[in-house]
């Protein structure tokens, strides 16, 4: 998270700890894992009303950010989830309304305010990002008949796709190269949804069939086969936010370590007395500041449209990835038995930066994009 | 006792040994399937079946031991073969690929049956060693506390003195399976006032015994297989104290070197290859061979750390046990193979959830190898934390192997009464 | 001094600033060929061309200072141009891609200069300042000893006065071009009998004093840029002393203080994405396109970490040089950034290293980008020992920026006469 | 090395290391530097005199073991030459009197009772190894013409070949599957040696080109296109040697730095002392056993032609590569600024990790070996 916050963004970050806090405090989320969504529906339409799911969208949908960066606004809650470990689909829920509210026609002006209000969850299945010459990991074909659009095949994993009213799925055009994005209600006939198993207490996961799914044109977001850039930058979101959701959960395992180390007393010593130790502490504080940093950075060049935002966000997933679980993994280490019981809250972090990690492309796969990324910019230079 | 061919010396030969090994195995026992239990711990049975696998336990226990084929290491006085350790690699190697009693290797022969041969009364090793051969004994290690972690030797757990009888009070934690188990071996404090290892006692208890509450501890990943006992005024007799009063850190020194000795010592049947409770390479090309991802040269690199660092493994492990019987090593380098094998572990289980690629975040049950990797790797630290951390065995190797100074220890020379013990109690 | 446009209210603006200075830049500086001096302090130069190098440093230096571009964040009382760091990173900026006079920059503005602008009097300021802006006077830091290691204040190197003067003896090493440098800035011992960090006193003194025998240091690669001095009766007059007498550790913490922070400070040049002197990611590219592998998924995975840990640093420099700023962050989160470089140019050099291949081994002079990795690679650790070790980092995060209990250090408190110093002296 | 050898294995490890001691102490090493070929010829043929060259030959050709596995009693030299970083291309001139004294005809006996007494240098250009699926990295061609052989191609890196009278080459057959091996006179016209610059002070390496180079078919070692299992079995041997090598090196490494630890004091204590360290000294500790283990385990498979022995070479190769340079990069660290000088003795030894990580495959190719290996194994399993 950023260093220093506006007074705006501190009081929005403060209203949405405090909920938190309230609503979902660990034994909550202990006992949330027993709830088939992982969360209550009043929790997330009161979360609504705090504005989770309303930055992206623009104001006549009743959106818009609360400062001039909409995304690192909503950054800042990401990360607020990620330090308690909240449930909810924060991110699927902002893509969607982001894509809705941007590339949506009239058609979508009913589930974008619904999905705003809270009244109505809506997921999306993005598909794994796109390897620059490589094509993107999407098993969803879409063809146009007459007037319709029919779907065929899976999707997953699609976060909360059973609450979900709609699920926006990015499909390849059947026969052509392109993308289109289509919104489909789970109710619609062909759709199925079958629940997944997952790291995470309170954050469930779906693998969706499409079943010769006819929808009319107008369900289409964007246009037609033309969906790549606007795929392209859904997922630059999904991943800054997936990253401020980790760095949240990486700070509260790491402050939560550190404080054991000064209570915890072994040969008449406390554990951050011993020097390994404290070295290892070093190493996490600092793969800890650099993954505020990249994050953050991400973040930003994501919400202005930058140039690198793709290499730069990709380039946040991979590191976090990978060093938010070896810290995450290393919290645990350091707290020994007590650290892989049930009852510890630990493993909430461990859990969340161990899915943001496997989520939208692994750290491999995000280093084979900036590798590319890479490639071209030294090319065109 | 048994019936069974022996040489014309009257001592069985190794050879000899393991054909009627092999027979009597092969007649018996159900043999594996491929990547039975495989994982970390995971938690794959009811408790009504974990009883019940408990009860196969000691069903095969007992037929062996009715067939000549138990305590193969164990003096014959107390119902064991009297045989060398090489008709226990002989037996390790026939048993490998089937069913064997598991629960009862660690800790119940290694190390407490082995404690108690070293330090056991007479009368204790009458009473207890042959039912442990037998199967109608199963040990725990009452040895861990909530607030000590790795510092063994600072239990809280306290012995009174009242009359023939000592009254223990406090807890232990991190047994394995107390809940199906039969007799606990308990380290507790007899003595405040001086420094740490100097006021401790040993002793055995029944698990049943009046005043034992036994908890299971749940895991993160739902396991219930660990546990905490509290103990409340439990009166034990002195007949069944091990050792000297105040001098239990003499049974502790060799309890622990026993402990971290197991996995290749002597009493303790243990499959050369068995896959159990591990992420072995095999299951790599499994994982790898289920997503589709055989073909990628990353994943292909990924399988191959894995499988060299089994085979290193496998080639260490022999040879710090030459060094240790030949005195090349020292005895203390048992903790090189500890710390190798956590880290070789750990690593595995990242590699297997690497494999995954997105099965590692969310899975279906029709997935195949890569279902529940995800589960696993959340456990990746159970391989360097049970059994003695891997810190610990890094203080092992760089103090007594290399000889490097050791630690400053606040509590040392310090009556125990008067250490410093922190704000917190945990695992 | 020099002739320039100001705003209306008499202070430049940066943009003005910047325009100034590209233009001048633009006008006057070489620019620099892609990949000039990749590598790890390779050898490349003669000493003619080394000693030409020097000469053409400062000859930069001396016509930035004519064109009012020296001493940019430097009081104009001493030549300087009263600037703030925004202009000096406006400079760092404009100036990227352009030689510029490297070997000035650290020890020379930072930390020598910065302490003496801290700690100088009047009179040294005046004769020394303008004339190190000037390009006249490059100086070097006399603070690490063959046995002191990262223990500075463990100096043995001995001030004893003599009348108005010190007469100085002892070693200094680790000292970068000391052969072509004028003047050193130097840790003396003026008092063994209290404890190590309260009997040192600070020097300055010509490196071409008598007494003053400066060796030049062959590193394992051949090249020579670091050199040892020793010091044999030197006298210093005592207006060349630093600080009051036995306060040389209040000098020593800012001193080291500013070496810390070098990298990032208002008085020292330093281009952005400067290739100089490490592997940079685009290297990376290069070795892979030159051994034909760019298209192996293996490679591609080390060139994208390459970029990753990159990109990551560049992100995470400027959030601890505002944290430090605004108070947000210790100013001792300088060294979080130091693990960080260090860490990210040791796992660099193996990734090229192993992208090389079998080049790494034995490489041809036709090899490319390929050729010289292997000599890299062994040369790679300097990146964690040069400018205080990785291990001194991880102490000063963990003990100064998360408040961690320092380690023992049996030479506190304690008359450094009497310190324990082990057998053996080094580097 | 073993934990135990023979008597007679001790006598003979004694007899070089005294040698070695002797002739090439550290300074003498320092000064090899300069010297073109790394070492002086008589250096090399009273090593050869010690049993250098002949454990691998027959006895008919003056070779024989000095026990019943004549690679394990070499490996224990070549041990000892790691540990002292001692010139001379042991692998490669003893590669030679295996494939000659093994493979070769009548024609080759000249050349083997040279090689054998030390009176001539002989090294080889075996490739780098292949990957099961996989062509291996050999750039030379051969094809027949008449009752010549005819080489062209290049062959790098060589080791001394510039001071070799012959150079065992594998080479493709041209338009056909299968190897040959050649054995080529340095002499012979169309042989050009140029030499290559390396991380090794005294080892030298060359590339060497083959441009129209003619012999007759009695120059070829074993069948004319059937070598591929030949040369199989030779890389086994090098990669057996170059383990045992680099196992020596590290050895060394690490004593020298364990030994530094104790004696140098920072802020009144030992480094031996630091707990930060003492954790790295237990992580080399064992990094250091289980090379030897690996080491001594493959050279057995390879010594007795096991089946398992590819995987097992290829295995200490991977593990040996990566570990003994980080090994040996942290005894460097340990020692700080001393370690990286001239002057010092550590870097010896890490030049010659270094050497052997990269030079018969990386790391990296030798676990796509393992891989290959051993899903094959699975699959006939």
């Amino acid at each position: 998270m950023l260093l220093e916050l506006t007074p705006d963004q501190e009081v929005f970050r403060e209203a949405t700890a405090r909920f938190l806090a309230d609503r979902v405090p660990p034994e909550v989320i202990r006992r949330l894992r027993a709830d088939p969504a992982g969360f209550s529906p009043d929790y997330w339409s009161a979360g609504a009303e705090l504005g989770w799911t309303s930055l992206l969208a623009r104001e006549e949908h009743g959106g818009g950010p609360i400062g001039d960066a909409a995304l690192v606004d909503l950054s800042i809650l990401a990360h607020e989830f990620g330090a308690r470990a909240a449930p909810g689909p924060l991110a699927s829920a902002n893509v969607v309304a982001h894509a809705l509210s941007t590339w949506g026609g009239e058609a979508h002006t009913a589930a974008v305010e619904a999905v705003l209000s809270g009244e109505s969850l809506a997921t999306c299945a993005l598909g794994e990002p796109a390897t620059p010459g490589e094509p993107a990991g999407i098993r969803v074909q879409v063809r146009a008949d007459g007037g319709d659009v029919v779907l065929d095949g899976t999707a997953r994993p699609v976060e909360s796709a059973a609450g979900a009213g709609h699920i926006l799925v990015t499909a390849r055009v059947a026969g052509a190269a392109g993308l289109a994005q289509v919104l489909v209600p789970t109710a619609a006939p062909g759709v199925t949804v079958t629940p997944m198993r997952t790291v995470d207490l309170t954050r469930r996961f779906f693998a969706v069939g499409f079943d010769g799914v006819r929808l009319p044109a107008d369900a289409v977001v964007g246009e037609f086969g033309e969906a790549g850039e606007q795929v392209e930058r859904q997922l630059q979101v999904a991943l800054a936010l997936s990253c401020a959701e980790s760095v949240g959960a990486m700070q509260t395992a790491f402050d939560l370590t550190v404080k054991w180390a000064f209570e915890r007393y072994s040969f008449g010593r406390p554990l951050a007395s011993y020097q390994e130790l404290k070295h290892r502490f070093a190493d996490m504080k600092t793969w800890l500041e650099a993954s505020h940093a990249i994050s953050d950075k991400a973040t930003a060049a994501v919400d202005a449209g930058a140039p690198e935002a793709a290499e730069l966000a990709s380039a946040a997933k991979a590191y976090i990835g990978d060093y938010g679980t070896e810290l995450a993994q290393d919290c645990v280490q350091i707290h020994g038995g007590i650290g892989v019981t049930f009852e510890h809250d630990l493993h909430f972090y461990l859990r969340r930066v161990t899915l943001n990690r496997a989520l939208h492309g692994t750290p491999a796969s995000h280093r084979a994009r900036v590798t590319g990324i890479f490639e071209n910019l030294k090319e065109q230079a | 006792m048994s019936t069974s061919a022996v040489g014309a010396d009257g001592v069985e030969s190794v050879e000899e040994f393991r054909a009627r090994a092999r027979a009597w195995i092969r007649a018996n026992l159900r043999p594996l399937e491929a990547h039975e239990e495989v994982g970390i711990m995971r938690p794959t049975r009811t408790d009504e079946e974990e009883l019940a696998a408990v009860a196969r336990d000691r069903e095969i226990q007992k037929a062996l031991f009715d067939a000549g084929l138990a305590g193969i290491c164990f003096p014959p006085e107390y119902g064991g073969r009297g045989l060398t350790p090489a008709h226990q690699r002989a037996f390790n190697e026939e048993i490998t690929g089937y069913e064997y009693p598991q629960r009862l290797q660690v800790p119940t022969f290694a190390p407490c049956a082995a404690v108690l041969l070293e330090f056991g009364t007479e009368e204790q090793k009458r009473a207890h060693i042959p039912a442990i051969l037998k199967g109608e004994e199963i040990w725990m290690q009452f040895l861990s506390e909530p607030s000590s972690g790795s510092d063994v030797a600072a239990a809280l757990t306290t012995a009174v003195r009242d009359g023939d009888d000592w009254i223990l009070n406090g807890s232990k934690i991190w047994t394995t399976g107390a809940w199906w188990s039969d007799w606990g071996l308990c380290l507790a404090r007899t003595n405040w006032d001086v420094p740490k290892h100097r006021g401790l006692t040993v002793f055995i208890l029944p698990i049943a015994a009046a005043g034992v509450d036994v908890q299971r501890i749940e895991m993160l990943n739902g396991v219930k297989e660990f546990c905490q006992e509290f103990m409340t005024d439990v009166r034990v007799p002195d007949s069944d104290r091990i050792g000297e009063v105040d001098d239990g850190w003499t049974v502790g020194t060799r309890w622990m070197f026993h402990e971290r000795m197991s996995s290749g010592s002597p009493y303790v049947t243990s499959p050369g290859t068995s896959a159990h409770h591990r992420i072995g390479p095999d299951w790599l090309l499994d994982i790898a061979r289920g997503t589709g991802r055989l073909d990628d040269p990353l994943v292909r690199d990924l399988v191959g750390e894995g499988r060299v660092l089994d085979l290193v493994g496998a080639a260490l492990h022999p040879r710090l046990a030459l060094g240790m019987t030949t005195g090349r090593l020292s005895d203390q380098a048992a903790a090189i193979g500890r710390l190798y094998s956590g880290v070789c572990a750990t690593r595995l289980t990242t590699i297997a959830f690497d494999i995954a690629g997105g099965a590692g975040a969310a899975w279906a049950d029709d997935d195949g190898a890569a279902s529940d990797v995800g589960a696993d790797f959340l456990m990746r630290q159970t391989a360097t934390i049970g059994g003695g951390t891997t810190e610990m065995a890094r203080n092992v190797v760089s103090e007594r192997v290399l000889g490097m100074p050791r630690e400053a220890a606040l509590d040392r020379g310090r009556p125990f009464r008067e250490v410093p013990r922190g704000g917190r109690s945990g695992g």
